[in-house]
């Protein structure tokens, strides 16, 4: 037995031990942090992820077409008079 | 005017060809009608396998160096597929995006609903880790050449996650990337064969037909927090997989947050897309027939099996485990989905669940541990990264 | 074996964490607050503030420079934001694509219907300049270590527009690069509540009141040869803004020429959505302690302020002083919009209008001077370019 | 008072005397190539900006659709027949 | 002061503009004229000719390379024009892209339903090698400096397909990369003007009446397979051709294949767009006044129609030649389709059909041709290729 | 008559003779592989190109999607029980 066999021995348990340790970390960290942000701010939930309607309309371009939305109308408004 | 028609003569592949080079054509050949006839991962397999064929084209010079004279200027310019070698896979570049394009695909809900089923995806990286142990084994006992960098690189196929594979080897074991990278997807294809007869091995019907709680309604609030939160754990805990999963903290940020839907939109599309293009076509230069054709690629092959086959069993057999503590019943079943092979693992325990009883739904249950599997093969990945590289 | 243990415990950040990568990751986590909850500019701030999370990371190596042995052979790959800032913001390309981007995305028409406004659009750049004034000053006085390079990237933070703002620091300023796009960003963010008091100080209620005539139509024609009229101006008179208002030009020739539809598509969309990313990844890894925990950024944050202030009284004051020579009146309020901030500072002048007439309708007249800013402040940056670099 | 402040108002009156001189002057082309235009091709105006309707559709793509159509119609009408 | 302000005055383009630069900037505007309002080939000729305007402000430093210091830190950066010319064009990484793009929106029904027609693009290929004669021609007599690899390059104006043309120009004549992109592009656009002509010349009225048998329907089995045996031949008879028709198989492979939609999607939409603009640029910055204007560029000019309507001819008659061996009867129109110029070439064959029988749609027959001299072409690169290179 | 134009001719002959031997070669695979294909796989022919419909939904997403959509079906059914 050489020491490449050790080394793996110590990753397995190295790395198996550091798997746990930070799920477990974080299992804890995520109750908490939902705890915490319910407490805070408790609110109507949802659980439908974000649909993808509107995905494209961003904040800039939602600006913009607002800006030349109410320039055309604007515009048609004042043809008519 | 003869000397240039032997010249066109000796160019030609009829001439040129080399038998490994022809073996290799074939197994890119046969990739590609796994991806396309067989339904094998066909987003990466697909390019991946064109990527063998076109780099083992003699005289085609795919994978050439671009040649420069003293002064810097370029006298023959290098292949298609040494540019995209050398500038998105070496680097980790590519692998990276693509995460960052996953993360903007994931939904955590499942897993915030349910934090326990962490566990679930901690258990299934023991897969990794054992097959880290074989290859050593091979290695020591002089079958294979494998040194403790090529054993970790082999192990991550276990993680069933294929950028996180794909970035680890490209760092510890870039000569063994191609048959990791086709091991990975393979079994990752292979998941709804591997996985149903280990699960239904380890679980009675009794367990199999246990029906879970509904999952708790999850809020916006806490899938913004919850990548922010994971980012400052990596940050404090392992450094070292803060490359993976700091960028697919990210992409799930844009995701979630809502105010940049036009970069998460593109992070899942146009930019993963042509990422995943290149990512294939770089893999596949990896595919060559020195580094391919050994018994060493043999050895990944089963490894690669035997981490899937592990991790499984290690996940129903962390449900079981849980089941005596824990008040509220897991149905094992979930735990096999630990692996991650995201969605596809969480799609087989829905079935072989649905198979047990036919009201039991499985799938969001599944989800949680999936997604916390890929998580977890991402820390096992920093720890490989750390304790190899340091 | 505890020497790897050790390793690992040393790897971590717990172990490594100076107090200013601390405070830089908490300055990166208020960035992402500010972009999530408070929408300051998303589409930057998010990555930016990410960015500087990632760059903090102690041990992560994001910004690690590769590491070649002597044959060209890579020994140790490079991290993803070295690779960004290096060959995206560092070369000028990232800003230079975004800012084709926006020409992709602007409409010349309002500023062609009223030429005019371009003045008001001149004036605001006043901003620009006293704030050199003021970092020379500082600089001068000792107070901070402002060279005159430094004060002309500070100054053009009042430009209120974020790839110029990018493209000159990274040319003139790298190490004050990233404070500078947070302060300019976030300004742009804060136009709603910076621009309206002074509005408000500098005009009366009549003067707010004004009802400007009906804009009158614009041809196909005249957005067509328009950008590239700017263009032959450009090469004529000001070379060194050629870069930024080339490529500005560019962009909106693809969108009104009418032929190249799917360029200009992909301009506005895919390529500008993956660039910021890349962008603001890239600004973020100039977040790091040493760069931005110091009195220079203090200055670089109030003299943005200012030069955000000023630029604003000097469009009104502007438009007040052309309505004393020409026979139109011109509402004092869209002088304010001669900041770009597009379209956020035109939104305001309308706002501040409606409150004082509610059928007074300045929006499509205040995109005139907005967009003519965008010319002013790219014209200012190639002054600044010029006699700097000359 | 040293060099590097006189630099700065160097800057600023060189740098605002050319934002003005520059924009002047663009007003003026601009003027000047509107009136130009509208001299030369007296035509309908338009001030709504290209609606980003039919956005996808590029020269090549068009064509390519127009030679599809045109085939798929062909076979259609040979089936019936 | 003054001293600043003579240095901005020298960085004027009014104080430095050469004449080759301002007759450069002319051709410019003149290819930017012809995109928009005439319609040649504005996805590409509209970015070059910006590309050529950019290129050539003097001063803008578009081209400029970048300055580093002894420790490899950057001095100076590069013009946008070189970072692209040098990282895409000069690689060949853009024209192999693009092909891949053009390959997934390729549909080799037609040519599949009737593999004789693959003939007609073989013939059509004689413009190419008529054109490297009437080269070499030039050349040998002292009136142009051509070499062979000019000449080979100049032939490549008749293959009628840009990707290749610019690809192989990039490879065998980088100084006249320039004249040959836009001879290749403005011919292309041209085909509906240049071809009828000698179609009508060369056919009788009946010829061009005839009625062709209508195509057999097409498996997508058959689709699927054609481009992997088309890279298989590659690969056996002309590795240097396999970049190009690789590439191309590639992108065709992931259209037809079914299984990587989102790939394809990508491929033809947003890759190919980007990539596009890129190329655009890149090949405009080769439009400077020492490349272009010259003796050479008007043989460019010249020989490029030639090989045009060589190659029209060649296809022409090859269909006439076919005729009196075949049973099947060949409209002799669909030959000249053998150019490739996809799809132009083909709907000028069905107009000038429509001429002669307002009932014979010759679309479709066509189109088999029309691609079959996009094959053509690539194997003649990679013939030039290897015989020049060898 | 030099070296440069005994060259340009060579690449003619060889050129033209290559380009037609390949296509040739090319017409007899195409259609060997036709008729191997047709009869290994007798099936019901389409000629319609793919169509562009769905061409945005990948294999990824088309799991994603059944995933989600599975989960808010779940979830709607739960909260009306
Ligand atoms: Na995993
Ligand atoms: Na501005
Ligand atoms: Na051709």
């Amino acid at each position: 037995m050489n020491g490449l066999l050790e080394d793996g021995f110590g990753l397995m348990v190295l790395g198996m031990g550091f798997v746990f340790l930070f799920l477990i970390i974080l299992i804890f960290a995520t109750k908490y942090m939902s705890r915490l942000l319910n407490y805070l701010f408790p609110e109507q939930p949802v659980v439908a992820p974000n649909s993808s309607k509107g995905l494209n309309s961003s904040g800039v371009d939602a600006q913009l077409t607002a800006v030349i939305t109410a320039a055309v109308h604007q515009h048609q408004k004042s043809k008519k008079s | 005017m003869e000397n240039k028609l032997l010249n066109l003569y000796h160019d030609t592949g009829i001439y040129q060809l080399e038998l490994g080079q022809f073996v290799m054509i074939c197994v890119g050949l046969l990739l590609v009608f796994l991806a396309i006839k067989k339904g094998f991962e066909p987003l990466l397999l697909l390019p991946i396998g064109i990527g063998a064929v076109l780099v083992n084209i003699p005289g085609a010079g795919f994978m050439a160096a671009p040649v420069y004279d003293a002064t810097g200027h370029m006298v023959s310019p290098g292949g298609l597929q040494y540019y995209i070698y050398h500038g998105g896979i070496e680097t980790g570049l590519f692998p990276l995006l693509i995460f960052m394009g996953v993360g903007a695909m994931t939904d955590f809900g499942p897993m915030l609903a349910n934090p326990k089923t962490l566990l679930l995806g901690a258990a299934a990286q023991f897969g990794i880790f054992a097959t880290v142990i074989g290859a050593v084994f091979l290695g020591a006992s002089g079958i294979m050449d494998f040194s403790l960098a090529d054993a970790a690189a082999i192990g991550i196929i276990g993680g069933a996650d294929g950028p996180t594979a794909i970035f680890v080897a490209s760092r510890l074991a870039p000569d063994l990337l191609g048959a990791i990278a086709v091991a990975a997807y393979s079994y990752m294809a292979l998941v709804p064969l591997i996985q149903p007869p280990i699960m239904r091995a380890l679980t009675t019907k009794e367990e199999r037909s246990i029906k879970m709680e509904q999952l708790r309604p999850v809020t916006k609030k806490e899938k913004i927090v919850f990548p922010i939160v994971v980012t400052i754990l990596v940050a404090m805990f392992l450094p070292s997989a803060a490359p993976l999963l700091g960028m697919f903290c990210f992409g799930n940020l844009m995701r979630e947050c809502g105010v940049v839907n036009r970069l998460s939109d593109t992070a899942q599309n146009a930019l993963i897309n042509i990422v995943t293009i290149f990512l294939g076509l770089g893999v596949g230069s990896k595919l060559s027939s020195e580094a391919f054709l050994n018994l060493e690629t043999l050895g990944i092959l089963g490894l690669g099996l035997v981490a899937f086959s592990i991790g499984t069993a290690a996940g129903v057999l962390m449900a079981k485990t849980m089941n005596r503590f824990s008040k509220e019943a897991i149905n094992p079943l979930i735990g096999a989905a630990g692996v991650s092979a995201v969605p596809m693992a969480a799609r087989v325990a829905n079935k072989v669940g649905l198979e047990a009883n036919k009201q039991n739904f499985l799938l969001m249950h599944a989800m949680g541990p999936n997604v916390a599997g890929v998580i977890g093969s991402a820390v096992a990945a920093g720890v490989m990264l750390s304790y190899v590289g340091g």
